[in-house]
């Protein structure tokens, strides 16, 4: 009996597709449901913020790294007020180091909550979006009081930060801590432990450590394959060795160990960390100043020093070779997601196009970071 | 070990073709021949004192004169790192690809190509990654002039604000 | 409909001695007519905005409230803007096949309604192969969606619509094969002889007669779910992958007519379910006037029915979705032998106590209390973690 | 085949989880929704509930500008056209153009931080929607007018002073370089 000829289909999944997070395309070569091969197509967000670093200068340059990524702004702010601070070597006050961490670790909620949110979403789940946003937009209202912005906050500056904490905020910060675990907890009890969700995401994109490691996975992807990593704890900056807490690595409970479902489970548990590390912050906040003397055109030595950050999304690499004139020579941003997109061809053989849509929302993966 | 070290003891391997190491403050570098840099991250990756099992960024840095590729590599077994940098010269600059070593360097070199021009031999799949496919030109280069128009697109808005000119004499 | 038609003829409303078939005729016509105009339609439509405001209301947001009292009237500006548009059929797309297809699946929409029994006399067409008529009919999706899947010349439509026809096909087998245990109980395929099977009181349903019709009772609405393209199995038209799968070229009155169907067939997969498993319309016996009866016979049947739809909107907002495969293996690997399980021992069960046995029909019931109570206990559990004030309005 | 209690497992596993599931939305609909119904049936307008420091549309106290091109030079994007030239006869720095082209302008608070009045400043305003591109350019400067001038002791004017006193308090809010500030004071 003559095989009947099939023949494979090339679907384009992208730009304009509700569930690749920002604008990514994937040319999808598809055999019916299993997909053969998914290429990853970026760049149609590609401002080259790496070019305006060259025009607009050291301070002039904040407001653009929130726009590196827009999801946890906070983190990129950091680091480029770390790598311009480590550069001509200023010492941040160290209450003005307890805001960045408070709003940082505020703002590492916040983007995991739409991470995990965005991934029930694609996996079919309407509601826990919505509870999602909800609890955003109270953190949302928190960082709008402190910096006067929802999204892009440009709130620090090269030395500290540009504004206190206003009164009255400490006790609202610990009031929505306090809302915030119950309903983490509610949270999960709705979509995380259900079977459904559960059977959807486990033993999909399974990364082994070594391979981790290779493709230089960061983050809650990294630590999802099982290595117990996070630059806050190894490599300590900023006031993060006064805190105590515990890095969430994944076990392999539901399925191989690195697939979907630990990467999933780490940023659930990471926000349960964070909010241990706001409430010991809140609480240990030092009275004094939250700026260093930093002169108005900031002029660092000539040099190159690298930093790495652990963002929302894994440990970011900022590089900057400064000339000693006030406009950076060169600003180079390794971000989590364009580390997590190399992965993504090589993991996709195999697949149904329902499970890249859960690899793309496990690996936590937007256009802003990718593209720059 | 500290990055000295690192550095130190890679020269001790290669000798001459580690070209020089500087200590400048705040991250110390050391200068590869672009020939050697395979056998370098070959080695530093699978020395076990190194052990540099990850090639955590790297990037293109165009100086006047010369387009420099930097090579910032970590070691999750001993959590330490280094920084290797190759100079190329500026009208064909081509080394050769660490794909073989560190899958990670397939999109990084990609971005560098795409950004910088900067040619690497024995890359599975050279590609523009950020700009368009028929775009002219490399960006990131100082010497680059962005096009007036791209396929009918004008790329300039001039500022609707006219300034007013109160020079009366 | 008979007995109506007798005693229309009897009041002379015909002239003297009408010709009584053109009086049957015209009066099935009528009937026809207004169930499907005044029932049907406006049912699709109303649905929509209920299920957006049950939606909002567990997403705490408050859905539409804005167009006629509380957005009442939302789903008929929905309906007129949906007609005002214009619907284009692609130019490569198989025209005929493209057109035709929306109006198979408003076809299956509409058939069920023939045997549909509201009350002991209100019912189109009392078949006595109702219940077969009725999964027979709702299998004609398959082959509107399939020809909407491969005309729209569109390959997400195509798998949106290979997808539709695997998962309805194989999910009729466990649907079929839970309908047996009512059939062996009842003796007969009619739904009106389903219905008079079972008495008003709950421990007199067929859901608590054994617990073998219990679980065939959860296995047909889950496949009838399934059948529906209703979370979580609604992989025709995931969103999130196959942006609206078959229905994606589709604009204008077709596409209304896809979404009509689609939130139509909740009413009828509600209407099977309190037939065979929810004593349909049965009443206890409180006065004998006739029409009053009837009255009271509608509502129980509309009251069961429409609490039926609202569960499946709820789950359609609780659950995700499941893959095709997983959808596959829970459909042969769970349902059916379960189903056939269930046929066996209803089977055995009728053998042992031909007329069905009372004193399990009060166990079974007892248990559903206590999963109830055990459920509100939860409910309460999670109302007072999360500290949100209570607030039971539903207007806002 | 897989086990019989792996097969019994996934069953319970199942219901027991859908079981909660349904329990966690049931308790949703005994909660007060948590959107509110903007524009229209807004207990009280959005603008007067924003923080002190929302950086939402800038406006200008020309009262208080003193024409030093702090904030041009500050803005990224050189959304802010200034023209302020010394009057030769009256010695006086002359005002005639302060423009900010508030479509191009991304909010960031550059600009504010080194005015030293707190002349240029965010209002809580962010409903800039408008019928023509040219109705973004906000013009602060209809006729030139002459620029303000520091005084050293504290203002005297009754009618500049409260601006004035209002620019300054919206500076303090600004973390001031290694100034040493009191936690918890709060401008009226």
């Amino acid at each position: 009996m003559s095989t009947l000829r099939t023949e494979e289909m090339t679907l384009n999944m992208g730009p304009q597709h509700p569930s690749t997070h920002g604008v990514l395309r994937f040319v999808v070569r598809a055999d019916g449901e299993v997909m053969r091969e998914a290429i990853p197509d970026v760049g149609y967000l590609h401002r080259s913020i790496e070019k305006i670093a060259e025009k607009v200068g050291y301070r002039g340059f904040m407001p653009y790294t929130d726009r590196v990524d827009y999801v946890c702004a906070m983190f990129t702010n950091q680091g480029w007020g770390m790598v311009c601070e480590k550069l001509a070597g200023i010492e941040v006050p160290k209450r003005g180091e307890y805001c960045r961490v408070i709003a940082a670790e505020f703002n590492r909620i916040a983007s995991h909550l739409l991470s995990v949110g965005a991934m029930a979403m694609d996996i079919g789940a309407m509601t826990p979006f919505a509870h999602v946003i909800r609890e955003r937009e109270m953190i949302n209202d928190l960082i709008e009081e402190l910096c006067g912005a929802r999204l892009t906050f440009n709130y620090m500056r090269i030395g500290g930060v540009a504004w206190d904490l206003p009164p009255g905020w400490r006790e609202k910060a610990l009031a929505y801590l306090d809302h915030f675990n119950p309903i983490l907890e509610e949270y999960n009890a709705l979509i995380s432990w259900n079977k459904i969700y559960v059977e959807r995401l486990a033993n999909v994109g399974v990364i082994t450590p070594a391979e981790a490691i290779n493709y230089n996975l960061v983050g809650p992807n990294l630590r999802a394959s099982g290595i117990k990593w996070d630059i806050r704890k190894d490599i300590p900056y900023s006031v993060y060795p006064d805190f105590e807490f515990e890095v969430p690595v994944g076990n392999g409970q539901w399925g191989k160990l690195g697939d979907s479902m630990d990467r999933y489970v780490v940023r659930i548990r990471e926000m349960a960390e964070s909010s241990k590390i706001l409430r010991q912050a809140l609480e240990k906040i030092p009275p004094g100043a939250v700026l260093a003397k930093v002169v108005r055109n900031f002029k660092p030595p000539a040099g190159e020093c690298q930093i790495r950050v652990e963002s929302g999304r894994g440990d970011m690499g900022w590089y900057l070779v400064s000339d000693g004139t006030g406009y950076p020579w060169r600003v180079h941003v390794r971000t989590g997601s364009f580390a997590a997109m190399g992965i993504i061809q090589k993991l996709s053989a195999g697949l149904m196009i329902a499970d890249l849509v859960t690899l793309i929302a496990s690996l936590d993966v937007i256009a802003p970071e990718i593209d720059r | 070990m500290e990055a000295l070290q690192i550095l130190e003891r890679v020269k001790s391997r290669f000798g001459d073709r580690v070209l020089e190491i500087s200590e400048k403050k705040p991250d110390p570098f050391a200068v590869i021949e672009p020939g050697a840099i395979v056998e370098v991250g070959r080695f530093m990756n699978e020395d076990p004192e190194l052990a540099m099992d990850c090639l955590s960024n790297e990037s293109g840095v165009d100086y006047k004169d010369r387009i420099e590729v930097v090579y910032h590599l970590f070691s999750y077994t001993h959590r330490h790192g280094a920084v290797l940098k190759v100079k190329l010269p500026r009208d064909n600059p081509s080394v050769a690809t660490l794909e073989g070593v560190w899958k990670s360097a397939n999109w990084m070199e990609r971005e560098i190509f795409d950004l910088l021009g900067v040619n690497f031999e024995g890359h599975s799949d050279l590609r523009r990654i950020l700009m368009p496919e028929d775009w002219i030109g490399h960006p990131l280069r100082k010497d680059f002039v962005e096009p007036a128009e791209y396929h009918g697109i004008s790329t300039v808005r001039e500022s609707p604000i006219v300034r007013l000119d109160t020079k009366k004499k | 409909m008979q007995t109506l038609i007798q005693n229309l003829i009897a009041s002379g409303a015909f002239g003297k001695n009408p010709p009584r078939d053109l009086v049957a005729a015209i009066v099935v016509f009528v009937m026809s007519a207004v169930v499907f105009l005044a029932v049907a339609l406006p049912f699709g439509g109303i649905v929509t905005w209920v299920e957006r405001r049950v939606w909002a209301r567990i997403q705490s947001r408050v859905g539409p409230n804005r167009v006629g009292p509380q957005g009442f009237l939302q789903w008929l500006a929905d309906g007129i803007k949906i007609i005002c548009k214009e619907d284009i059929v692609p130019d490569e797309a198989d025209s005929r096949l493209f057109k035709m297809a929306p109006y198979l699946v408003m076809l299956a929409f509409i058939l069920p309604w023939a045997v549909m029994p509201f009350s002991s006399s209100l019912i189109l067409a009392d078949m006595n192969v109702g219940i077969l008529y009725m999964t027979a009919v709702t299998a004609l999706t398959v082959v509107g969606v399939l020809m909407a899947g491969w005309a729209s010349n569109n390959k997400w439509s195509l798998i949106g619509g290979v997808r539709s026809a695997a998962q309805i096909v194989s999910y009729e087998i466990p649907a079929g094969l839970s309908i047996f245990p009512v059939v062996l109980m009842t003796g007969t395929l009619s739904m009106q002889g389903i219905i008079r099977g079972q008495g008003w009181a709950p421990q007199h349903w067929f859901l608590f007669a054994s617990p073998f019709t219990f679980v065939a009772a959860n296995i047909l609405y889950m496949s009838s779910l399934a059948e529906a393209n209703r979370t979580p199995f609604d992989l025709p038209e995931a969103e999130s992958e196959l942006v609206a799968g078959f229905a994606t070229e589709y604009s204008g009155w077709r596409y209304a007519c896809f979404s009509m169907a689609e939130w139509g067939n909740l009413f009828i997969v509600g209407a099977i379910i309190t037939t065979l498993f929810l004593g349909g319309w049965q009443f206890p016996h409180v006065t004998n006037n006739v029409v009053a009866m009837n009255v009271l016979q509608v509502i129980t049947f509309n009251v069961k029915v429409l609490f039926l739809v609202f569960l499946s909107m709820w789950i359609r907002a609780t659950l995700p979705r499941v893959r095709i495969d997983q959808l596959m293996t829970a459909c042969w690997k769970y349902f059916v032998p379960i189903a056939f399980v269930n046929m066996i021992g209803t089977a055995v069960w009728v053998a042992i106590w031909p007329d069905g046995n009372a004193a399990m029909g009060y166990i079974m019931f007892a248990g559903a209390i206590v999963i109830g109570a055990l459920f509100i206990q939860r409910v309460i559990y999670y109302l007072r973690r999360s500290r949100m004030e209570v607030y039971f309005n539903p207007t806002i | 085949m897989i086990a019989v209690s792996e097969y019994v497992h996934n069953i319970k596993d199942t219901v027991s989880t859908i079981f909660e599931g349904m329990a966690v939305t049931a308790s949703h609909f005994m909660r007060k929704p948590y959107t509110v119904q903007y524009p229209d049936r807004m207990p009280v307008r959005v603008q007067d509930t924003l923080p002190f420091r929302y950086r939402g549309i800038l406006d200008v106290d020309l009262e208080i500008c003193t024409g030093c091109l702090a904030c041009e030079r500050a803005c990224p994007i050189d959304c802010i056209v200034i023209v302020a030239d010394k009057d030769q006869q009256t010695r006086q720095l002359l005002l005639s153009q302060f423009d900010i082209d508030i479509a191009k302008c991304m909010y960031c608070g550059l600009c504010s931080e080194p005015c030293p009045t707190g002349a240029i400043h965010h209002t809580t305003e962010f409903e800039g929607a408008d019928y023509s591109l040219e109705s973004l350019i906000r013009r602060f400067v209809q006729n030139p007018v002459i620029a303000y001038k520091a005084k050293k002791g504290p203002e005297t004017d009754p009618r500049i002073a409260p601006i004035l006193n209002r620019g300054m308090a919206y500076l303090d809010q600004w973390a001031q370089p290694g100034g040493e500030k009191p936690v918890g004071e709060e401008p009226a």
